[in-house]
């Protein structure tokens, strides 16, 4: 049975030592909470850049592409109609639409490409079975939480956050 | 009200409950997703195909106050479509025709009919008959059935065959998209003149002969906004 | 040297006042979401949904009476709506400018602002989707406007301004939205994590999508939102230009001015953070903000004000050297006429607000005086206001042809819509203030000095 | 820091003699050149000159714009703008040859032709040769008081280290920059606008300063570099340092393409003959060619390139975009003034290459002479160590 186990820290400092003590001790399934960002906790963590800007240039380039085409084919094709004297494929009027809706794909990409990535909304999650976690990760506190397939590791893994500074340090089941 | 003061009974700030949401929401999202998807095209879809004068109107055949047939009239005895209306190729009404018309054949004809018996009233009372109207084109359009007439567009393009229709029905949808179909690409609905009201004309070629003709009679179908919205 | 040194420019003027922790920020921005709501909030808020129900009232008058009842006529035929949109749109802006803009050029002192801002951009952006809605005659053929199939064939033209407009003004709105929403994630967390009551858990929760604020999960939330960031900065650029096209790329004197697309967008600036500087000030007052909305902020709001004002005088300006420039007499008496003409009361008005009475700014006594500041940002708004009026109305009352010549006035339809409007977007933000916070929690703490975690090691990767 | 703050053998010495040498033979030879074709001879000088002074008056604004937004992530690499907007006295000289060939170059300036033209007389109280002069000399007087004043206020404090001198170049900053908006906008006008003085349009000011403010901060980017290759300014201009300013170039990139757009979208769009008249001589014959050449090469390939933050970073990458820039702003200004001189498409002069050449040599002769005097960077400048500490996040 899967579990994690959480161990708080007094502050952005010691997280961060913390983190990379973790990873050092050779845990891969582990996370280091905080209310905000803390600048120099991706090398700490060993995380490789984010992949959400490929996400977001794939995105656009499809907003770009079917915003001037919709706008081509509805001019030449669907609806062709002679306004103003200017001819039906006047590409220089297509320019706003095409970035609009370049800028409207790529947006949506960013925002639901993060959601993928994070794997948001997930509103059960085991963690908030922790209380000081749940009272406190997202407004003053600082924690590390390491996950296992294996109920059996609890023991070692509180002993280890014990080791590196951790209070409250317990473990939450599914 | 006092939201607040309504939840108070509910208080979790208790130790000892920690309010957790079931595991089943997790699945939620997703299935919000992809039903708000479809359920989007869903509607665009109905609304588009399904709520279209093709779903709503073909078929129309409302009963009329008098039991006329086409079949028989324009059918069998072979009545123009011009003896009776007569202004389809004057102006922008085809016009009903007036009791008079039919008085024409029946103040000799079948003069005791239960159906006669009905225009008969209408003529000696100056009362005109409530005629069902079928064929409705959208808001706001303007139609001249001469034009289209004069151009070599026969009655069968829009009305079917009425030669065949005991009740008549509309076949068209008459929408804009389908007046839009022709008037981009007439060629298939152009005949000569003189075959105009005759329903049952076939050639070889339509679509070729209708290419000679638009040149011949120097047809242009407008496509612009104010050719019908004027 | 005997230079007063009035302030060290080797320090910087710090963000967050009054010396709180972490949970004292929490506490501070969350407190009149817990709080009962004051007195006065309630008093606000009755005012503004009186206002709201004025602008529905008008709007279920305008749809079955018909747009007869505005002061449209020939030959201007363009008003109300539109003035009050191009108004709203551009109080918009400074929302999307504090919270992208000033993200790309890391300005920290936004973090204590843009969630207000925000806020505000996407009420204002609400405020401005009504009027081209209400304007277009059969409100219920509006999905005309968008490229859906139907049984007509018929498709919108994309070579008009004025379509371009309903896409520039949906993804401007859905964009914000996004932009607000993501920015609010894990603030509603906190809220989720410190709810006393079980609908609130649930409501909170359900916005907060089970956000836990690790790492793995804040780097493609940062990613994202830089992204957003650097979408929503040309987009915001591109929006009122594409708003200014509407005048610009008609023939129309003293509409058709090449400079139309950047000028419309700095005046949309300038009135924005007037808009923005006037909710502040009532809002640290009145909910005891002040520690983190400081006189500092205040007075980079201003600066910026001042900045945008002048960029504002300078395409009048130009607009009116060019158009003496060009040699071409419609053009000349366009812009004679605004300052000289039957409107030249609006344009008086609109160049006193909003090119004299900002140049106060740039005294430092003015610049951080409240009262000052709260007074010249209700100027620059009205200014604003009839910048728009000046442009629509002038040159349509006097076009080519002296024979159709005419003055516009508003009916009192017109004028209770507009002020309606307010209503709308009073209540909104009222409702904003006491359920959401007011300010971005998570990225006030990242700026603070206790936030940076001091890495002795060797720098790793630099 | 040990970092070195003084230029030093080759690039103090022989650079700028070398410079000068080549300066002198590409002026000498347009000259002697010119002299068959004197209206071909202005207009490459002309397209050459406003490349140079674009520059400067880019880095100008550059400079003042660190100080009113008190920036700090500047510091470090701000003497090298400040060495290039100096040079604005430089182009003041070089003007002159700009005023012996009005005549050549701007229609408008022959009396006898402007009597017949209703247009031109109703602009003569502005387009006239004396009014002209007196106009440049403003412009001149006032870009040099302001790049002596910010210069030597920055210099100073390498000596003193006096805080003060910060906070008056602030103060001045504010106003200087509403000097530098009017003067811009006309000498624009002036210089480039009035070369079609039947045309108009209320954006040429902005449009010319996109392109100037863009290829201004590509130059400081090259010098830097170019520095930095041999073997200064290592530190204080570290790769962070180049990552802003490439954002600053792409931010720059994309608001040339939107002004440019505009300006060609509006008057497209109307279609109204006393402004379309511009772009139909601009892309007329191969002028369109050149023009989608600008487009794509200006715009398009270095708005993909400098995207990514790799691409900032990486310093070949970052020189060879910015390089890129520099040369397609030449050719901008080329197609902005050729088109009025050789009406039917491309027609490429010796004088073109000759004038670029001259210019270039006396200019980057007097700029590396005078960093040669100066410390590299602005040795005492109170925010010197937060540009240094600075971290892109």
């Amino acid at each position: 049975m899967a579990i994690s186990v959480i161990g708080e820290f007094k502050d952005p400092t010691e997280l961060l030592k913390a983190a990379k003590q973790t990873r050092k001790a050779g845990y891969e399934a582990f996370d280091a909470h905080s209310p905000f960002p803390i600048h120099g906790m991706d090398d700490a963590m060993g995380l490789k850049g984010s992949i959400l800007g490929w996400v977001v240039l794939c995105g656009g380039l499809t907003g770009c592409v079917a915003g001037f085409g919709l706008q081509a084919w509805v001019a030449t094709e669907a609806y062709p109609l002679v306004i103003s004297g200017k001819p039906l494929f006047s590409y220089q009027a297509f320019v706003p639409v095409t970035f609009e809706v370049t800028v409207l794909f790529s947006a949506f990409a960013a925002v639901f490409g993060m959601f993928g990535l994070n794997k948001l909304p997930q509103l059960y999650n085991r963690l908030f079975k922790h209380k000081s976690f749940s009272k406190k990760a997202t407004s003053h506190g600082f924690f590390i939480s390491i996950d296992s397939e294996l109920s059996d590791d609890e023991v070692s893994i509180v002993e280890f956050l014990k080791s590196i500074g951790a209070t409250n340090v317990s473990g939450v089941k599914e | 009200m006092n939201w607040d003061g309504l939840m108070e009974k509910k208080d979790i700030s208790n130790e000892e409950e920690l309010f957790l949401f079931p595991k089943w929401t997790n699945g939620v999202p997703l299935i919000l997703a992809l039903s708000a998807v479809i359920g989007l095209c869903t509607v665009v879809f109905v609304f588009w195909y399904w709520f279209s004068p093709k779903n709503f109107n073909i078929g129309f055949a409302p009963e009329q106050p008098i039991e006329y047939s086409h079949e028989l009239h324009a059918g069998q005895l072979g009545i123009d479509c011009r003896y009776c209306h007569v202004n389809v190729d004057k102006g922008p009404a085809a016009t009903l025709p007036s009791t008079e018309i039919c008085m024409n054949c029946h103040s000799v004809v079948k003069t005791n009919s239960k159906e006669i018996l009905k225009i008969r009233e209408s003529f000696s009372e100056g009362k005109k008959i409530e005629w069902e109207q079928i064929h409705r084109l959208p808001g706001y359009s303007y139609f001249d059935h001469s034009q289209h007439v004069n151009s070599g567009v026969s009655c069968v393009s829009c009305h079917g065959r009425v030669d065949l229709m005991e009740r008549v029905y509309q076949v068209e949808p008459l929408s804009m998209g389908w007046c839009l179909e022709c008037h981009r690409n007439p060629a298939k609905n152009i005949r000569p003149k003189k075959y105009v009201t005759d329903l049952s004309w076939k050639t070889e070629n339509p679509e070729q002969l209708g290419k000679e003709l638009i040149k011949k009679y120097h047809i242009n179908p407008r496509e612009d906004c104010s050719a019908c919205h004027r | 040297m005997n230079r007063v040194i009035t302030e060290d420019p080797s320090k910087r003027t710090p963000l967050i006042l009054g010396g709180h922790d972490f949970k004292g920020i929490s506490d501070l921005v969350v407190k009149p979401i817990e709080a009962k709501a004051p007195k006065w909030w309630h008093i606000a808020l009755a005012f503004s949904f009186s206002l709201l129900m004025l602008l529905l009232s008008m709007i279920g008058f305008l749809i079955w009476e018909g747009v007869g009842v505005w002061g449209l006529n020939n030959p201007v035929s363009w008003g109300f709506a539109i003035v009050n949109f191009v108004f709203w749109v551009g109080i918009g802006h400074a929302g999307t400018l504090i919270s992208a803009i000033l993200f790309l050029f890391r300005q920290k002192w936004r973090t204590s602002v843009n969630r207000f801002a925000e806020a505000m951009t996407i009420f204002a952006v609400i405020c401005a989707l009504v009027f081209p809605g209400i304007h277009v005659g059969r409100v219920w053929v509006a999905y005309f406007m968008f490229p859906i199939p139907n049984q007509m064939s018929v498709w919108p033209n994309f070579r008009s301004p004025l379509l371009w407009d309903v896409f520039a003004v949906s993804t401007y709105f859905t964009v914000s939205l996004l932009f607000w929403y993501v920015g609010l994630i894990p603030d509603l967390a906190v809220l989720r994590d410190r709810a006393k009551t079980k609908i609130k858990k649930v409501v909170y929760g359900i916005f907060a999508m089970g956000w836990t604020g690790g790492n793995r999960a804040w780097q493609n939330y940062e990613r994202a939102y830089l992204l957003l960031a650097a979408l929503a900065a040309p987009l915001v650029l591109s929006v009122h230009s594409i708003v200014s096209f509407d005048f610009a790329v008609s023939q129309v004197p003293g509409w058709h001015t090449t400079i139309f697309p950047p000028y419309f967008v700095a005046g949309a600036i300038f009135s924005g953070f007037a808009m923005v500087v006037t909710l502040m000030i009532l809002a640290r007052q009145l909910f005891g903000m002040k520690d983190i909305m400081t006189m500092h902020h205040l007075e980079c709001m201003n600066k910026i004000i001042l900045a945008t004002g002048t960029m504002v005088g300078y395409a009048y300006g130009m607009e009116f050297f060019t158009a003496w420039y060009s040699g071409n007499e419609y053009e000349a008496f366009a812009f004679v006429n605004r300052a000289f003409g039957p409107y030249a009361w609006a344009y008086w008005i609109m160049v006193s607000c909003n090119v004299l009475f900002p140049q106060l700014f740039w005294f430092k006594k003015v610049r951080t005086s409240i009262p000052a500041m709260f007074v010249i940002s209700i100027i620059v708004n009205i200014g604003m206001w009839f910048e728009r009026f000046v442009i629509t109305v002038t040159s349509l009352s006097r076009d080519f042809l002296p024979s159709s010549w005419g003055y516009y006035s508003p009916t009192w339809v017109d004028l209770c819509t507009f002020l309606g409007s307010f209503g709308l977007f009073f209540t909104l933000f009222l409702l904003f203030l006491k359920f959401l916070p007011m300010i971005a929690i998570s990225e006030v703490k990242g700026v603070m000095p206790e936030a940076h975690a001091h890495d002795h090691e060797a720098k790793e990767g630099h | 820091m040990a970092e070195v703050n003084k230029l030093n053998g080759f690039l103090e010495k022989r650079f700028p003699k070398i410079a000068l040498v080549v300066g002198i033979i590409g002026i000498c030879g347009a000259i002697i050149l010119g002299r068959e074709d004197s209206t071909q001879f202005f207009y490459s000088y002309l397209v050459s000159y406003l490349f140079f002074l674009t520059i400067s008056l880019g880095a100008l604004f550059f400079v003042i714009i660190q100080h009113l937004t008190r920036a700090g992530w500047s510091v470090g690499l701000r003497r090298i703008p400040e060495h290039l907007m100096a040079n604005l006295s430089l182009m003041a000289v070089l003007f002159i040859p700009i005023l012996l060939g009005l005549h050549d170059l701007y229609h408008w300036s022959d009396t006898a032709e402007v009597l017949h033209d209703a247009l031109l007389l109703k602009k003569a109280p502005f387009l006239n040769v004396p009014f002209f002069i007196v106009r440049a000399v403003l412009y001149f007087a006032s870009w040099i008081w302001l790049a002596r004043f910010f210069f030597k206020n920055s210099t100073d404090q390498d000596k003193s280290g006096d805080k003060g001198l910060t906070l008056s170049m602030q103060k001045v900053s504010a106003v200087a920059i509403l000097i530098y908006a009017l003067t811009q906008t006309f000498s624009a006008i002036d210089w480039i606008m009035s070369l079609t003085p039947h045309w108009f349009s209320t954006m040429i000011g902005v449009y010319i300063f996109a392109g100037g403010i863009l290829t201004s901060i590509c130059t400081i980017s090259l010098i830097a570099l170019l520095l930095r290759r041999f073997g200064y300014l290592r530190e204080t201009i570290n790769v962070e340092h180049y990552h802003d300013l490439g954002k600053l170039i792409f931010g720059f990139v994309i608001f040339w393409a939107y002004i440019g757009f505009s300006q060609y979208f509006l008057i497209w769009y109307a279609n109204i003959p006393e402004e379309t008249e511009w772009y139909l001589h601009h892309i007329s014959g191969n002028w369109n060619t050149f023009a989608i050449f600008i487009i794509v090469f200006h715009f398009v390939v270095p708005f993909f390139l400098f995207a990514s933050r790799h691409a900032k970073r990486n310093l070949k990458l970052h020189t060879g975009v910015v390089l890129l820039l520099i040369t397609m702003h030449f050719f901008e200004l080329y197609w902005v003034v050729m088109p009025n001189f050789s009406h039917h498409g491309i027609h490429v002069s010796s004088l073109d290459f000759l004038c670029f050449l001259g210019i270039f040599g006396i200019y980057t002769s007097v700029l590396f002479f005078r960093m040669g005097k100066f410390s590299l960077y602005p040795l005492k400048d109170p925010r010197l160590k937060e540009s240094q500490d600075f971290i892109n996040h």
